[in-house]
C-alpha cells in the first residue's frame, strides 16, 4: 500500500519583519534564496524526495504572492492527482469568526479540519525559514521504531550557544527526552530543537483540542504542548539531525546562507543529483559572461549578464552587471542591475532594484550586510 | 523515498500472441477495458498504488494513443518530479517480429535501468488485468530469499482458454522448475501471469546471458533455462485474473466483469484504478431505456435496451436498439431498429443499416473502427 | 500576441445560507451539481474556453476544501505556466490588518495588489454560483467593440418577474445602459443583470481606491461601482446573453437546476464537446445497472450502482441505490446510498448520507424540496 | 477561443537533410540548442505566444528524447484541456527513407487534422531557430487574400551556407514563381523557412493531390508545382535565424549567439522562449575560473578557461583546462589541463586523456555522446 500516512505542515508563520523590506509584499517563505530558489523550497522538496504528499502551508501574512507561488505544487510535482501544496490563512467557519492564527499550536488547531479530511496517521510540523535537506522518511522510521508518541529532530550547537534555543535532555541510549527547556540559562545539553516535530495525529489532534480551551496557552508547540506531553509521561524522542541547517530569519544569517553556497565545505550541495532542490521554472535564456567580465568564487544561475567583475558573491535570476561595475561579497536578488562603473561591497540588493552608474554601496568592513531596497541613483 | 526499492517495468507482449481486429489499431496496453480503462491502467495502478514511482512503460509499436493517454504520470498518482511514468521506445525495428524481444528492448534503454538507486526491479505485463499488491509481493520475495518470484493464477479451464499463456509447472516447494506454453490439453494449470521480481542486478545479468544465448530469447527464455540454478519461486494469485493475449480473451474478460461481485473484487476501494479523464458528462438515459446487468461509460445517451453488455464513453444506443452480450468500445453508435448481439464493436463505429448482427458468447463478433455498417 | 490581458475573479461571497447544510463545511461554489460536477466548475470551465489563464476565487468562508478543489487548476487546464486559480481569502498586509471583505468591490480592492500583478487590460467579474455556458472572449469583442468602459452580461426574464433582479435600461439601438436600477418595484425592461462585468482594468481601479475610502458606500458592484459610472458618464453596455442561465441559491433551485438536464430542450447541453466543462477527476469503475433495475428518465454519472427503480432523477458519483428502492423526481448527491426497499420523492440527498431500508422520505406533492442532511434510520 | 483560428503543425526534415554525428541518438528538434534549450522549444513557444494552442509535432524517428521533453504541454503554456502539444507517429517506417514524407505523415493523422475547428494551418519547422509572431504572419496571410504564405529569410552568404536548404523565388509582387535548392553559386538567396500558412481545406486537398502525383512527393513539391496556379507569397523574415540543417550550421548556430546583441534579438523579454526544467542548481565558478563570451547552463562547475563557447546543463570543467569555440552540451566533463578548441562535445561525454583537441571553427571536430577520450 501506499505510504501516503504523513501529512506535512509548514508553519509559515508571520511577517518575518527581521528580514525588513524583504517581507513588504511576500510572506518570509517566499523570500529568494540561493541564485534560483525561494525559502519554502527547501521544506517542499524534503517533502516531495521524502515521498511526502500532501502539505498545509500556514501563514496569514501577504498570502497571495506565497498562494500563487505554491499552487498546485506542480514546481515540486506535487500535483499528481492525491498530492497537493495548500496555502491555509486564517478563516471564517460555520462555527467560528475570522480569527488570527494564537500560536504555532493554534495554527494547526483551527486546521484540524483539513489534516483530518486526508487522514494521515502521522503529522509532521516544519518551519518555513530553514535552509536544509533532509529526509522526512528515515524520521519517521526512526519514529515508528521507537514506538514514540512523538519525536523531535535535534541538531548539535556550540555549548555556549545553547541557551539560544530550546534544548532536549535526553537519555543518551535510547534518546528519550527527558526534559525539554526552551532557551536555558546553564543548558544540560547541546541538542537544540530544529522545530521540525513528528506527531501520532490523533494524540496531537487530543491535545490540541484541550490547548484550544486551555485559557492559559500560548497556544505554542514548544511552550506549551510538548512540555505538556512530557508531563503527560508521553514517549519524546530526539532524532539526531547531521548536516547543513541554518535559520534564516535576519539579513546577516539570509546572506550568511547564500555566502555558504561557494564554501564547498559548508556541507549544503545543492548539485547532489539524488536530493534535487525544485523550483519554479523561469524562462529566461541562459547565463552569459561577456568578453572583459571577471568571474571569481560565485553562484550565478540562468538569465544573469555579467560584463563586469563578480567576487565572492551570489546572482540570482536575470540580475545583471554592468561593465567595469565590482561586486564583492554581495548577494543580487532576482532583476537586481548594477549599472556600470558601481562599486557593492557586503550587501544584499533586493529584487529590482537598480544600482545606478559608478554609485558605491556597502563597505568592506561593515560589521552588519546592507540591505538595498530602492534604487540607487547613479553619480553623475 | 526509502520504502521504494523497484523500478517498476510494464512489458510488452511477446510476438505469439495477437488481437485480431483490435490490435490493428493499438497495443494491446492501449485497449479499452471495461468502457472507461484502458488495459494498461491496471498495472500502472497497481504499481503506483505499492508506492513504486519509477514506472518504464515499454512500447513495440504504435505508440501514439498511449504516449497520449500516460502523458506526465500525475493521474496516475506519480510525483513527475522524484518519479516518473515514462515510454520506452525501441528504435530499432527488425522486419522479423521475432527478433523484436523484451530482452532486446531492455537492453535498448539500460542506461536507464541502471542509472537508477532502485536495487529491485518488478517486471508486470502491459496486457493482463488483474489486482496485486507489488510491496507486498516484494516483501514477500526478499524474505524468502529467492533469487526470482513469479506470479501465477491456478484456473480449472486451460483445455478451453489461455491458449496464448505459459504455465509454470512448480516442485512442492513451490519452486518453479520449468516455464511450458499451455498445450490445453489439462484442466488445472498454474498459469504464468508474466509477472517477476528479483534484484535489478540479476535482471540485467539475464538479460546480457539471454542476448549471448540468442538473438531471439526473451526473458521468460532465459528464466526456463536457470530454473535448477537460480532458486525461482511461484506465489499464487487470488483475485481476477485477466490476461488480454488473443480475441476471445478480450471478450471473455469483459464479459466476466459483469458480475458485481466479481468486479467488487477487482476495484476494491483501498486499491483505486487510475486513468485519464475525458471530461465527458455523466450518462442519459431516456424514458424508452431499458438496462440490466451493463457497464456503462460516462457520456452515453441510452434510449433503447442494453443487456449484459460492456458500454464505452460516448455512445450513443438509439431508442429501439437492442444491445446484448456486446462490448462497445468508445464512441460507438447503434441506430434505431439495430439489434446487435455478441458483438466487440471499435471506436467511432455506426451500426445502422445491418439491422441484425448476431453471434454466440462463444464466438463473438467484430465491427471494425470508424465503420458504418 | 498572447491575448492573454483579460483577468477574471469569481465572486464566491459568503457563506450561502439558503442551501442549509451543504454549505456548513464548503463554500457554496463547492457544492456539488449535475451528476460529477461542482459549482465552480462552470465559471472555471467557461474561463478555460474562452482563453483566460487566471482565475481568482475571492471567498471569506470556508476555503479550506475548495481551496484543495480549485489548487493548481488542473482540473480545468488552468495549470500550464503562465496560468492559475487562486482562492483569495481575506489577508494581512503589511499595510492592514486581517478583515472580512465589505461587499463585492471591497473583495476586488482588497485584491488589488494581486490583480496589478498580472498585469492585465481588462477583468471580468463573475459570479460564483450560475450555471451556465458563455464565451467571454464573445463578450470582450463586443467590449472592445463598443470602446466600453464597462460591459454587463443581461438575459432577458419575465417582465412580472424583473422586479427581483438589477435591471438595465438600455438604448435599444446602440445597447448602452442609460439606467440601472437595482430590483426596480416597476421595471422599464425586462434586461436582468447577470453579475457578470467586464471592467478596463485601470479605470477600475481608479474607481475602487476612491470607493473604498468613501465611508458612505456599502462597497457593492450593483449599489455602488455601476451608479457611480453611469453618473460619471462613462460608457456602459448591455451584452446580451442567450442560452442556459441559472442561480442556484436555494434547495429549490438547486434542484430545478439539476432537473433541468433531464430535459433535451432546457438548453443546457453538457454534451457538447466543443464547450466540455471540465471537473475533478475521480478514480471509480463506471457505472453499474444491475439486473433487476429499472432506470428511465435519468442523469448518472460513474461509480454508480444501481439495483432499484430510478426515475427522474440525478445520481451524482457513487451513488448507490438498492434492490428494491424506489427514487423518483430526486437528486443523490456524491456517495449517497438508499438502501433497498427505501421509497424517495422530491429530495437531495447530501453527500455520503445514508436513507435506510424501507425508510420513506419526502413526498411527492411537496410544495418544496426536501434536503435530506442527515441519515436517515430504516424501517426494522 | 475565438482567435485561436489555426492549428500548428511541427515538420520533420526531409531525408536529404542529416546532421552528422548529433542525429545517430535523436532527431533534430531534440538537439540541445544554447546549452538551455532544445531546438523544437522554439517553433513551440512561437506557437504558444502567438495564441496556437493546438500544436501537433511530426516525427519520423527516435521519438524517446523528444516525448519526455513535450509532456503535457503546460511547462509550454498551453491548457492542456482546450488545447495540447501532441506527439504525432507514422507507423509505417518504410525502409527507404525517402518514402517516409512530411505528406504521408499528415495523411496518416488525417484525422486528427480534420476534426479540429481551426480554419487554417500554420506549418513551422522543428529544425529551425527564428522569431516569429504566427498570429501577425495569419493576420497578414488573411489580409492579403493570397491561398498559401511562405517565410522566407535573404541572405547575402548563400554561396557558403545554408546548402541543405531551399531558396524561395520571387516575383515583384513577391509571389513565389518557385521552389529551388540552394545551390551554393549566387551570394544573395531567399532561403526558405519551411514555414507556411494556409487554410485547412488548401492544406488537405494538397496532401491528397501529392499523394495521387507521387509516393515520395513532399508538400514543398506539390506547392512548387503550383506555383502558377495558386497565390503564393513570400513574407521576409527579419532577425535571427538558424537553419540546423547539418553539423556546421548547427555549430554555427550555436556561436552566432555569443554576440549578445545578436541573442537579445532572438530572446525579446515579451517573447519568452520555454523549454522543460531539468531543476540543476546554479552554476559555480572557483577562483582559477576565466570566463569570456560564453553562455552557460545551470548545474555547471566552473574551474578553468572558457571562452567563445557554449557550456551545457551540468558541465564540468576542472581547473587548467581550456575550452575556447566548443559546444558542450549535457553533462561534459573537460579535465585538468585538456586544451579543447572548435568542438562539439555531445552529452556524457568525458575529455580527460587526450590533451590537446583543437579544430578551426571552419571546420568544428565532434566527441561522441557518452564518449570517453
Amino acid at each position: 500500500m501506499k505510504q501516503n500516512n504523513m501529512l506535512a505542515m509548514i508553519l509559515a508563520g508571520g511577517r518575518g519583519s527581521r528580514l525588513h523590506e524583504l517581507t513588504n509584499k511576500v510572506a518570509k517563505p517566499a523570500v529568494a534564496y540561493g541564485g534560483k530558489y525561494k525559502i519554502i523550497d527547501f521544506p517542499l522538496s524534503n517533502c516531495a524526495n521524502s515521498g511526502i504528499d500532501v502539505v498545509g502551508v500556514l501563514t496569514q501574512y501577504e498570502s497571495v504572492l506565497l498562494n500563487s507561488y505554491v499552487a498546485g505544487g506542480g514546481s515540486w510535482g506535487l500535483d499528481a492527482r492525491d498530492s497537493g501544496v495548500f496555502v491555509l490563512p486564517p478563516r471564517e467557519k460555520a462555527d467560528a469568526n475570522l480569527n488570527i492564527y494564537r500560536g504555532t499550536a493554534d495554527a494547526i488547531s483551527q486546521n484540524i479540519d483539513f489534516v483530518d479530511s486526508y487522514d494521515p496517521e502521522y503529522i509532521l510540523i516544519l518551519s518555513g525559514d530553514h535552509i536544509y535537506k533532509m529526509n522526512y522518511a528515515k524520521m519517521l522510521k526512526y519514529h515508528k521504531d521507537n514506538n514514540a508518541d512523538a519525536t523531535i529532530a535535534v541538531i548539535e550547537v556550540p555549548i555556549k550557544e545553547a541557551s539560544r534555543f530550546g534544548i532536549m535532555n535526553t537519555d543518551t541510549e535510547t534518546g528519550q527526552i527527558v526534559e525539554f527547556e526552551e532557551k536555558p540559562e546553564h543548558p544540560k545539553s547541546n541538542l537544540a530543537s530544529m522545530g521540525i516535530y513528528i506527531f501520532n495525529w490523533k494524540l496531537l489532534r487530543r491535545m490540541l483540542v484541550a490547548d484550544m480551551k486551555n485559557e492559559e496557552s500560548s497556544h505554542d508547540f514548544g511552550k506549551d504542548i510538548i512540555p505538556q506531553m512530557l508531563n503527560d509521561g508521553k514517549r519524546l524522542f530526539a532524532y539526531k539531525f547531521k548536516g547543513y541547517w541554518k535559520d534564516v530569519g535576519t539579513i546577516d544569517s539570509l546572506w550568511e546562507a547564500n555566502m555558504d553556497l561557494l564554501d564547498q565545505k559548508s556541507g549544503l550541495d545543492l548539485d547532489d543529483r539524488t536530493w534535487k532542490i525544485y523550483t519554479e521554472d523561469i524562462p529566461t535564456f541562459p547565463q552569459y559572461i561577456s568578453e572583459d567580465a571577471d568571474v571569481k568564487n560565485a553562484y550565478i544561475t540562468q538569465g544573469c549578464v555579467v560584463e563586469g567583475e563578480v567576487k565572492n558573491s551570489v546572482l540570482f535570476t536575470s540580475a545583471r552587471i554592468g561593465a567595469g561595475a565590482k561586486v564583492y561579497d554581495s548577494v543580487l536578488m532576482p532583476g537586481a542591475v548594477v549599472e556600470p562603473g558601481a562599486v557593492l561591497n557586503r550587501v544584499i540588493v533586493a529584487d529590482n532594484v537598480k544600482i545606478g552608474s559608478q554609485a558605491v554601496v556597502g563597505s568592506a568592513d561593515s560589521e552588519h550586510i546592507e540591505l538595498v531596497a530602492k534604487n540607487v541613483k547613479g553619480v553623475e | 523515498m526509502i520504502m521504494a526499492r523497484a523500478l517498476g517495468i510494464i512489458s510488452f507482449s511477446e510476438s505469439h500472441i495477437w488481437v485480431d481486429g483490435l490490435e490493428d489499431y493499438r497495443s494491446i496496453a492501449a485497449f479499452s477495458f471495461l468502457g472507461r480503462y484502458r488495459v494498461i491502467d491496471f498495472p500502472i495502478s497497481n504499481m503506483s498504488n505499492s508506492d513504486i514511482d519509477r514506472i518504464q512503460v515499454y512500447i513495440r509499436r504504435r505508440p501514439q494513443s498511449l504516449v497520449g493517454h500516460i502523458g506526465t504520470g500525475r493521474h496516475f498518482n506519480i510525483n513527475s518530479k522524484s518519479g516518473y511514468v515514462k515510454m520506452m521506445f525501441t528504435d530499432s525495428q527488425e522486419e522479423n517480429d521475432y527478433y523484436n524481444t523484451d530482452v532486446k528492448a531492455y537492453l535498448a534503454n539500460l542506461e536507464h535501468i541502471e542509472n537508477t538507486s532502485n536495487t529491485h526491479v518488478v517486471i508486470a505485463p502491459g496486457y493482463m488485468v488483474y489486482r496485486q499488491d507489488f510491496d507486498a509481493l516484494l516483501k514477500t520475495h526478499i524474505e524468502s530469499e529467492a533469487d526470482i518470484t513469479v506470479l501465477y493464477h491456478s484456473v480449472d479451464d486451460a483445455k478451453e482458454n489461455y491458449q496464448s499463456c505459459y504455465c509454470v509447472n512448480l516442485n512442492r516447494q513451490k519452486g518453479v522448475d520449468s516455464f511450458e506454453r499451455n498445450n490445453g490439453k489439462v484442466k488445472n494449470r498454474n498459469i504464468f501471469m508474466d509477472t517477476y521480481v528479483m534484484k535489478k542486478e540479476l535482471f540485467v545479468e539475464l538479460l546480457r546471458e539471454a542476448k549471448k544465448t540468442s538473438s531471439m530469447y526473451t526473458l521468460r527464455m532465459i528464466i526456463n533455462d536457470k530454473c535448477h540454478d537460480l532458486d525461482i519461486r511461484g506465489v499464487a494469485h487470488r483475485g481476477f485474473f485477466a490476461p488480454i493475449t488473443d480475441f476471445k480473451s478480450y471478450y471473455d474478460g469483459n464479459m466476466a466483469l459483469l458480475d458485481l461481485k466479481t468486479a467488487q473484487n477487482l476495484f476494491d476501494t483501498s486499491w483505486p484504478i487510475y486513468t485519464r479523464t475525458s471530461d465527458s458528462c455523466p450518462t442519459q438515459y431516456f424514458d424508452t431505456a431499458i438496462v440490466r446487468k451493463s457497464f456503462l461509460a460516462n457520456g452515453c445517451t441510452i434510449g433503447g435496451t442494453v443487456e449484459n453488455s460492456v458500454v464505452g464513453r460516448d455512445c450513443v444506443i438509439k431508442p429501439g436498439a437492442v444491445v446484448k452480450n456486446c462490448v462497445l468500445l468508445t464512441n460507438v453508435l447503434i441506430g434505431e431498429g439495430v439489434h446487435i448481439e455478441g458483438q466487440v464493436v471499435d471506436k467511432n463505429a455506426k451500426v445502422t443499416k445491418m439491422k441484425e448482427l448476431i453471434a454466440e458468447p462463444d464466438t463473438p463478433g467484430y465491427v471494425k473502427r470508424n465503420d458504418t455498417v
